[in-house]
């Protein structure tokens, strides 16, 4: 057990939470906001030493031979959080190959994504200490997410779940004076609520039916070497839930994991309830890069993987995230194709990108879909950093339609930028190739699934149309005439040093990113030693299906994978490189199927009707009106005080006379009678 | 000898007793009636054998409380209690009262029934050395508590009794 | 004691507590009512000395000092209401005090 | 308690009264006509006889007996009739407890004298002490006068206060002896300790060393208390209400305070009582404090024992307890003569002054001393042990 002591992972979450609440309390107990330099140095300073700290740990996990190679792991026992009965939370951390890649990620990315913040929010002098606000924030939101990937059990993990919630919530809502950012953090909080209520229960059930079987834990270690106990059980579905396939039983880890999967939804933007994350674009840009791409949506994924060990028993449940991923997939890419916001369309492409993590999930293709993680953060982290830099060189338009010909303006924006999209579109060699490949590959062979090959289908599908509204994003940003006002063309600038170093350093990972999970048959192709690596690393967590494909099925499906998204470049290039009216000849073509998609398929409408204005009127009417108001307050509240008041004018008052000698004699009275009662038998 | 006196303390008692009650010229001949109710009933206890409460019950009552009230009556220079007004609801108090009084008296024959005569005590019963050492050593507590709230109660009164607090 | 009994002095006893009882329900003169209340404290003093003589122990008596400290303490600041009552309403009538009851 | 104990002991008693509260009136004139440079009492004569004023106590007492017996209009009679004698009667039923010499066997008889020799015998003086202040309470407010009502609720509030300051100063002396017992506290008082006898138990001195057994000195309770005697003292005089404690007479504000309403006898009732009760101080004073009826250094039964062989039995016992009384009585009068100093040097004290001598000095320092008496003990224990 002591080899796996390791008190050095505290200070990964800890030091982000040290700077957080110093400019925090400096914030509200200061009388003037910190010095700049002092702000940059805590807050950029906490998520590096973070990092450093962190790659010494994972580098030592990966290499100690002290750990037992099947389950290598640290953990650190803070403290014992809870403890009834038989019952112990300890809050302690948990540092296994999983949680590795996971926290370099956050880390890695995040550190870039601070720096980067330093030169984006420079020029924002909305509010008098804006600045230190900024960074605590998101300070706090980066020892949130660290909680809850290093979490070493399900409360801890809720703990960290929550505090990014908290976080999103506070940074969409950072530039609170416009009511639409105010009304975009709350939209992003109540629906990560719901989300997380599915999640609660989900834990709940959990840990009932683990105390149901003598041995109540939350626990990720103990929860998987245990969870053959729970693989038998099963829950009596109530009568009205009889259209549900498999009544009338439904194994426990099923229904367990699906209610994990509403918390994965709400937090990594799924459907139903993805509707949060394009309205999160409020917030400032590298809040959208950290939090709503690269870290926090991507929670959910991790959730699942961290799960796996139910998910694997729980085919149903596994079925339902393959599907959902799909589906949101292919989706979100559908109403990526019309948005004109720069923003807009990154955040449905993360939707879409989320949704090819969760096909992965599904097909228990668990390293895929963390590889793609990574990769995604890489890529979709400099997107938008790169859209952050376009924003701040515009003057905060965000139209693409107004943008146009900034390749020579901005020009080592436009060369990172590239290799985004060429990465996002799936172009061999570059990161986002590899994972989605890996994913596409996995759903294919998925026999497990009911429809694995529609499935597939579906990916491919996604796959070109995502090469298609990058692409149309690129050259409707980059190439061509430039659209601004001329006010705005006059000034038009590349950024500074602040944002571009970490544009440079992603771009790097975005090319190489890939290598890191080079599949076998590439590997032997090209005689690279230790190929997959990542794949190897995970597997003893997450037990990922293995699949007994030929190299040369593997390659024909990457080529095809390639060829596709090749089509989907072309037709960009055609549409909106070299006929520039097709676009809007074929918009008005559909136009109806068009405004419906640019509306992106009136979903908040939907929801607005269908869920939001019922609950409203219920709640004015109903609960407001006649349980708050007549119920509580009506007859709770006041109908106490009209009866007290009641029984007093008619009875009561007579009785307080205010006379001594009345209550005295009553007193007398009742002493005697209590003494007679006390002597009766003697 | 004891025979007679307790019937003179008694009759003293109770009828002094009753001239507390009954006074209703003036509230000094209820304290005065008051002092001569506690020196019987002093008398009581040196008959009963408990000196040290008798010789406290005079110190106390009769050389402090009654002092007491009548300083008070001195002070607020009382004269009468105005036995002309009417009294309000004579018949509820005067029912209350007698049924109250009723019920003492009944429940002292049940609670007398038995007769028992008088046992042997020792001769340090009641002496001052014997309670002196159950209060400081058995019922020190109490002693203890007593002291608080004698302390209260002179907190007590000089902040009530003050005319102004500055 | 020879004819006295211990039943003589609980009669005694219970007769001041009635008429202590009686003054203090009957009486609106609030010191005369206070009196009152002392008559019937120094009853139940009797009866709890009566008692203790009566089973050969004296931690009635004890009982009985105490009650005397209370009832000290009692007049003390029994007295100085009634002091600051005057002071305020001019009165020591029981029944023109009935304002308490709000 | 045997008849003749009683009889003597009554003998004792009125002749203390008899003679000494109408000599009191003698000394009292005499010594203040000293103090202020006066002849004083010297007028009155019987057969050309004037015995340095001797007779005057006589002459005022055919005064005051003679006069009109005055009862003002709307006075409260019965109370304006009683309320002297209730001043009187507990200074003189004091006298009860006091022990005048200790207990002989003379011719068969065994002779105490002291009236009754109680076991709460301190605690009888102070309750029968309170209840002296209804005396003066009810003369206040009796007379239906103004001026009276303002001595009476004077006396009441003085009294009070000093009696809690009273009880409270000689705890220390009981503390020490153990018991409230007069005759006993009296018979403590005959014995010596060593003053250096603290050397040999702190082993500065060994055992037995002959000039230690020489320095010696009685246990006088002003020896063990001095202080605890000088308040207890005043805390006396303050409830017998004499100058400087005479605030509720107070002539020069309220004309005569509480009596102010009374005259002939009953008005000398008043000054009787005072008197009486100067001696039932000095009475309390000696019994308690200045070795009651013994000589310092002189142990009444080793006394007894030595006359014997010259004298018999009977002889030796009535020798000392001739001795005793007479000491007793020496001082007795040396202690009302300190009084009549007292009373005579100095001025009234201001109502106010009297209160907070009573409240924040004499109760505090009596608290304090019992705390150190109690420590003392301890320490006293713990060396001799």
């Amino acid at each position: 057990m002591t080899e796996h002591e390791n008190t050095a992972l505290r200070w990964i979450p800890l030091l982000p939470l040290i700077a957080a609440a110093l400019s925090g309390a400096w914030l509200v107990f200061g009388r003037r906001a910190l010095p700049r330099v002092a702000v940059i140095a805590l807050a950029c300073g906490a998520p590096i030493a973070s990092f450093a700290i962190a790659v010494v740990q994972v580098f030592k996990l990966a290499l100690e031979t002290a750990l037992p190679p099947d389950a290598p792991y640290y953990s650190d026992n803070l403290y014992t959080w809870i403890s009834a009965g038989d019952f112990h939370a300890e809050l302690a951390f948990l540092l296994d190959p999983l949680s590795a890649v996971m926290v370099l990620v956050v880390t890695g990315v995040g550190s870039l994504i601070h720096i980067y913040s330093v030169g984006y929010m420079d020029d924002d002098h909305r509010e008098d200490r804006g600045f230190q606000r900024f960074f605590a924030y998101l300070n706090l939101f980066t020892f949130s997410m660290l909680m809850l990937i290093l979490g070493d059990n399900l409360l801890v993990m809720f703990v960290g779940w929550e505090g990014v919630g908290v976080c999103s919530y506070l940074l969409i809502g950072f530039w609170y004076l416009d009511d639409a950012n105010a009304a975009a953090g709350q939209k992003a909080f109540v629906v990560n609520r719901i989300g997380d209520f599915g999640f609660l229960l989900g834990i709940f059930l959990l840990f009932w039916s683990f105390a149901q079987a003598g041995l109540p834990t939350v626990e990720f270690r103990e929860m998987s070497a245990n969870v053959g106990l729970l693989a038998e059980r099963t829950v009596a579905l109530p009568g009205w839930l009889s259209f549900l396939p498999g009544f009338p039983t439904w194994g426990l880890l099923t229904l367990a994991c699906l209610c994990l999967f509403v918390g994965a939804c709400g937090k990594s933007a799924q459907i139903p309830l993805y509707v949060w994350l394009p309205d999160a674009m409020a917030g400032p840009t590298p809040v959208s890069a950290l939090i709503h791409a690269a870290t926090m949506v991507t929670a959910g994924v991790y959730m699942v993987c961290r799960m796996s060990f139910a998910y694997s028993l729980a085919p149903g449940a596994q079925a339902t995230v393959a599907w959902t991923g799909a589906l949101t997939a292919f989706f979100a890419a559908t109403i990526g194709l019309a948005q004109t916001d720069i923003k807009k369309v990154l955040a449905y492409s993360t939707v879409s990108q989320l949704g090819y993590m969760f096909l992965a999930a599904g097909v228990a293709a668990y390293s895929a879909a963390i590889f793609h993680v990574m990769t995604h953060a890489f890529f979709k982290a400099l997107l938008f950093l790169g859209a952050g830099s376009v924003i701040l060189g515009m003057h905060h338009q965000q139209d693409i339609t107004k943008m146009g010909g900034l390749r020579r303006r901005m020009p080592v924006t436009w060369a990172t930028f590239l290799v985004g999209v060429i990465a996002i579109a799936g172009v061999p060699p570059f990161s986002g190739f590899f994972s989605k490949d890996e994913i596409l590959l996995a759903a294919n062979q998925a026999h497990a699934i009911p429809g694995h090959q529609a499935l597939w289908a579906i990916g491919m599908a996604t796959a070109f149309l995502t090469a298609f509204y990058m692409f149309r994003l690129y050259f409707l940003v980059w190439s061509g005439e430039s659209r601004a006002d001329h006010h705005t063309q006059a000034s038009i600038h590349e950024s500074g040093k602040w944002v571009l170093v970490p544009l440079c350093v992603l771009a790097l990972f975005s090319v190489i990113g890939g290598f890191f999970g080079l599949p076998d048959a590439y590997g032997d192709l090209f005689g690279v030693q230790r190929s997959n690596s990542l794949h190897h690393f995970l597997q003893p967590v997450v037990h990922s299906a293995e699949h007994e494909i030929s190299h040369a099925t593997e390659f024909r499906l990457a080529a095809l994978t390639t060829c596709v998204g090749l089509a989907g470049i072309a037709l960009a290039t055609v549409m909106y490189f070299w006929r520039r009216d097709l676009a809007a000849k074929l918009a008005a073509a559909i136009r109806p199927l068009y405004a419906l998609v640019r509306d992106k398929y009136r979903i908040d409408e939907l929801y607005d009707a269908a869920i939001v204005r019922p609950l409203r009127a219920l709640s004015s009417s109903l609960l407001s009106r006649g349980v708050d108001q007549g119920l509580i307050d009506g007859l709770a509240v006041n109908g106490t005080a009209k009866l007290v008041r009641a029984s007093a004018d008619g009875a009561l008052k007579y009785l307080q006379s205010g006379f001594a000698q009345s209550y005295l004699v009553a007193m007398l009275l009742g002493g005697v009678l209590l003494v007679a009662w006390l002597v009766r038998g003697s | 000898m004891r025979t007679a006196l307790f019937w003179i303390f008694s009759v003293m008692a109770v009828g002094s007793a009753l001239g507390v009650v009954g006074s209703l010229r003036s509230p000094i001949n209820s304290a005065l009636s008051l002092v001569l109710s506690m020196l019987a009933l002093a008398g009581l206890y040196v008959l009963l054998e408990a000196q040290f409460v008798g010789l406290i019950q005079v110190m106390v009552y009769a050389g402090a409380i009654v002092v007491l009230f009548l300083f008070v009556i001195m002070l607020l220079n009382l004269r009468g209690s105005g036995a002309g007004s009417a009294e309000s609801r004579p018949i509820g108090k005067a029912a209350g009262a007698v049924v109250a009084v009723g019920a003492v008296l009944w429940l002292v024959r049940r609670l007398a029934a038995s007769r028992a005569p008088w046992p042997e005590v020792d001769p340090t019963y009641g002496t001052t050395r014997a309670i002196g050492e159950a209060l400081y050593t058995d019922y020190v507590l109490s002693v203890q508590v007593a002291g608080v709230l004698l302390l209260a109660g002179i907190i007590a009164a000089v902040v009530l009794a003050k005319k102004k607090i500055d | 004691m020879g004819d006295v009994l211990p039943f003589h002095f609980q009669v005694v006893a219970a007769l001041i507590f009635a008429i202590g009882a009686l003054g203090v329900m009957l009486r609106r003169n609030m010191i005369v009512m206070f009196m009152s209340i002392e008559l019937m404290l120094n009853a139940a003093n009797l009866s709890l000395v009566a008692f203790s003589r009566e089973i050969g122990n004296d931690q009635g008596q004890i009982l009985a000092f105490i009650v005397m400290v209370v009832a000290a303490v009692e007049v003390a600041v029994g007295l100085a209401i009634i002091i600051s009552l005057v002071r305020n309403r001019d009165t020591v009538n029981i029944e023109d005090t009935s304002q308490m009851k709000w | 308690m045997e008849t003749s104990t009683v009889f003597v002991a009554l003998f004792l008693f009125v002749l203390v009264l008899l003679v000494f509260s109408p000599i009191m009136t003698w000394v009292e004139r005499k010594q203040s006509a000293l103090m202020q440079n006066r002849i004083g009492a010297n007028r009155a004569e019987v057969f050309g006889i004037k015995a340095l004023g001797l007779i005057h106590p006589l002459a005022d007492a055919i005064k005051m007996i003679m006069k009109e017996d005055m009862v003002p209009t709307g006075a409260h009679r019965f109370l304006h009739l009683v309320s002297p004698f209730i001043a009187v009667v507990p200074a003189i039923i004091s006298f009860a407890v006091i022990p005048y010499g200790g207990t002989y066997q003379m011719w068969g008889a065994n002779v105490s004298l002291c009236v009754a020799d109680l076991d709460y015998g301190v605690l009888y003086v102070f309750a029968i002490g309170s209840i002296a202040t209804y005396g003066s309470m009810l003369a206040g407010w009796a007379g239906n006068n103004n001026f009276g009502m303002l001595g009476s609720i004077r006396v009441s509030a003085q009294m009070i206060s000093y009696e809690v300051a009273l009880g409270i100063t000689v705890v220390g002396l009981f503390m020490i002896f153990g018991t409230l017992r007069l005759t006993e506290i009296g018979v403590m008082q005959q014995e010596t300790f060593r003053l250096f006898g603290f050397l040999e138990h702190l082993d500065l001195v060994s055992a037995g060393t002959a000039w230690l057994e020489w320095i010696r000195i009685p246990m006088w309770g002003i020896v063990l208390q001095p202080l605890p005697f000088f308040m207890f003292l005043t805390a006396l005089m303050a409830e017998n209400k004499r100058a400087p404690f005479d605030t509720p007479e107070g002539e020069s504000e309220i004309v005569a305070g509480y009596f102010i309403e009374y005259s002939g006898m009953k008005f000398g009732l008043y000054m009787m009582g005072e008197w009486i009760e100067v001696v039932v101080i000095s009475a309390l004073l000696t019994a308690m404090f200045l070795g009651g009826w013994s000589l310092p250094w002189v142990s009444e039964s080793g006394m007894i024992s030595a006359l014997t062989p010259s004298f018999g039995e009977n002889m030796a016992n009535l020798i000392a307890m001739v001795l005793a009384v007479h000491v007793f009585l020496i001082k007795v009068v040396a202690l009302i003569w300190f009084q009549m100093l007292i009373r005579w040097s100095m001025p009234r004290f201001r109502y106010d002054q009297v209160m907070n001598l009573g409240w924040k000095i004499l109760l505090p320092l009596s608290l304090a001393n019992i705390v150190i008496t109690a420590f003392g003990i301890l320490i006293v224990q713990e060396v001799t042990r």
